[in-house]
């Protein structure tokens, strides 16, 4: 950055600093980097074809240097551009590193100036385009538009923003659902709790967990995993609180379980 | 335009020094006739005409000139009470049926039913419900297959072999597209601004981040030839 | 002009032997476009003319006969597309100053996006930001594509094939312009090699905005064939 305020003063002259001045005034009016290196451009006053690079990338990095002493927050594409044009200027101004891989400093330039050049044409189009004779302005359709009703019939319409926009609609109403809503292969403790308590008292001998997932949660390995692990949470608890008791034969054999209740 | 005096009603004001200015010649004065009795809104007075035109314009007399110009032609220059007006030929009132067919908005259920199979296709009607949430009336899918805009794809080769259904020609033709593929995806919608709602940040659930939503073996299927 | 038999609607009465009816004689088909032309606000497709003319009719032809006889008077026969329309002649537009519409008041990212939508179609919303050194703000498309001026075109059959966008015939109508390749200054600009799209020697940081939302793998996957 200390490189560039080398430029910054001794470079311009008080014509150019009065622009930039009022550049800068106006920062928000710009439609980002490349709206504003065109805007900079005019003051080479020369055919775009023609212009240095060099200098421009010099005007604008002058450009942001002002902006940031005037403490005017930039967004990032302007510093972005900031940092390719202060890369650019150096690969124009060193001589040639035969080591060096990529594009050349003038591959480079030129295509910024191709860039340049688009844009403006395109804003001439623009221009060329609003100018010409419009309708409803300057020409003018049926203003009476004839209806001879004899056959009725109705016809129903939808244009492609309406589908689009009820597509749009459809999906992103699952967006706001509660998180939890969407956990659907996921069977919590409470759940297995409660769904056990009721079971209990129903099943006198020793039973195997595994009988006591629910419905449905057996064939999905997801959903098996989480029921089987809550449903074992669940049995734990009972087992806490005196309501049932488990057994195992040997390691990695089927846990049993049976209800205390019905002893006592 | 020139500049012209106006009175209170906002007419011109003939003064003497009109014969200064030559009117346009009758050719140009016909013309001009025309071009507002297509374009107004409705019937168009001699005084009215006068009002627009430049001073010392005679409409009486141009639109007696356009009225013979157009007799015999498809359409005629015709008075109502002391305004003219252009209008169609009465032997040719048949070609004007298409002009009187009324046009309604479609439903939001027939809308939403129709982007679902737009871009689901080949979709059956429990994917749609799905996809909805809320079940389809029977009287949707049969207003759609009516209007020609949907049709019965292939049977899915599922349980119960379900019928499918997918969007026709006149479907694309209506919507200007090509072929279904060139609707745009949910993330091109939301890059566009077509989606209103975004999601606020973390409040995603799984598989909502990227297109998540479109499963890709559906939509193989979806644009099989 | 000829006694046609009519039904009791005023229809003309079709018979089985249609083929033994010539086509109305040129100068009837002549005056049947003119009256669907007059009587229409909108853009009439040769097809639709085609449709409600009685069997046999040549529209491309009559309605060529027709332009050539409204050259120089107030109201033109103009294309737009395949589509044909009357339309009042530029110079007399000051006559109409009760018809002007307020024009909608374009933003000038909006204008600017039209343009080059227009020269440079069907074109991405990415070689839009390319063009432009800035992102499409959100609603720009959206509000070109509610005028109907520009709609979707073709996807690209480039990595993600992205949605390309063109313009309709609402817009050369607009701008009265027999089809985009009217477009003034277009060849100019095409010699000057500035529709070109070029890629940048390396990698630039304009215009890359875009290209981050679309995950090509995605939309492969989702249009393979």
């Amino acid at each position: 950055m200390a490189e560039q305020t080398l430029f910054s003063e001794a470079d311009t002259t008080v014509e150019e600093r009065l622009a930039a001045e009022a550049l800068i005034v106006d920062v928000d009016g710009f439609e980002g980097p490349l709206d504003l290196l065109l805007t900079l451009s005019r003051t080479q006053k020369v055919d775009l074809r023609k212009i240095s690079v060099l200098d421009l990338a010099k005007q604008y990095l002058t450009f942001v240097n002002k902006a940031k002493e005037l403490r005017i927050e930039l967004a990032a594409d302007y510093l972005v551009m900031a940092a390719w044009l202060a890369f650019l200027k150096s690969r124009l101004l060193l001589p040639p590193d035969p080591e060096e891989e990529g594009p050349s400093g003038e591959e480079l330039a030129a295509h910024l100036a191709f860039q340049l050049e688009r844009l403006q044409a395109m804003r001439d189009a623009s221009a060329r385009l609003l100018a010409r004779d419009r309708l409803g302005r300057d020409f003018f359709s049926r203003g009476e538009e004839e209806s001879v009703a004899r056959i009725k019939t109705v016809t129903y319409t939808a244009n492609l923003l309406d589908l689009m926009q009820a597509y749009a609609r459809i999906r992103t109403k699952e967006d706001f659902r509660p998180f939890v809503m969407d956990r659907d292969s996921v069977f919590t403790m409470e759940e297995a709790l409660d769904r056990m308590r009721h079971l209990l008292g129903f099943t006198g001998d020793w039973t195997d967990l595994i009988s006591y997932l629910p419905d449905g949660w057996h064939s999905d390995p997801v959903k098996r995993r989480s029921a089987t692990a809550s449903t074992f949470a669940a049995s734990l608890q009972l087992v806490k609180e005196g309501k049932a008791e488990l057994r195992q034969s040997e390691s990695f054999a089927p846990i049993q379980l049976r209800s205390l209740n019905e002893d006592t | 335009m020139e500049d012209q005096l106006m009175d209170s009603h906002g007419a011109p004001i003939r003064e003497e020094s009109d014969t200064l200015f030559d009117a346009p010649p009758m050719a140009e004065q016909e013309r001009m006739v025309e071009a507002v009795l297509f374009a107004s809104t409705e019937p168009v007075t001699l005084r009215d005409l006068e009002g627009r035109m430049p001073h010392g314009c005679n409409p009486r007399e141009a639109v007696e000139h356009l009225r013979k110009r157009y007799e015999g032609r498809g359409v005629r220059v015709v008075r109502l009470g002391d305004a003219w007006a252009i209008r169609t030929a009465p032997d040719l009132g048949f070609l004007m049926q298409k002009e009187t067919t009324e046009l309604r908005k479609l439903s939001r259920a027939a809308i939403e039913t129709l982007a679902i199979v737009a871009y689901h296709q080949p979709v059956t009607r429990t994917e749609i419900e799905e996809i909805r949430g809320v079940s389809v009336s029977r009287g949707t899918i049969d207003q759609l297959m009516e209007m020609d805009w949907i049709r019965l794809g292939r049977r899915r080769m599922t349980p119960g072999r379900p019928v499918t259904f997918v969007v026709t020609p006149v479907f694309l033709d209506h919507f200007g597209l090509e072929s279904a593929r060139d609707l745009p995806g949910l993330k091109e919608l939301r890059a566009a601004g077509l989606l209103e709602n975004r999601p606020p940040p973390g409040a995603l659930p799984m598989g909502q981040g990227g297109d998540g939503d479109e499963e890709p073996e559906e939509q193989a299927e979806l644009f099989e030839e």
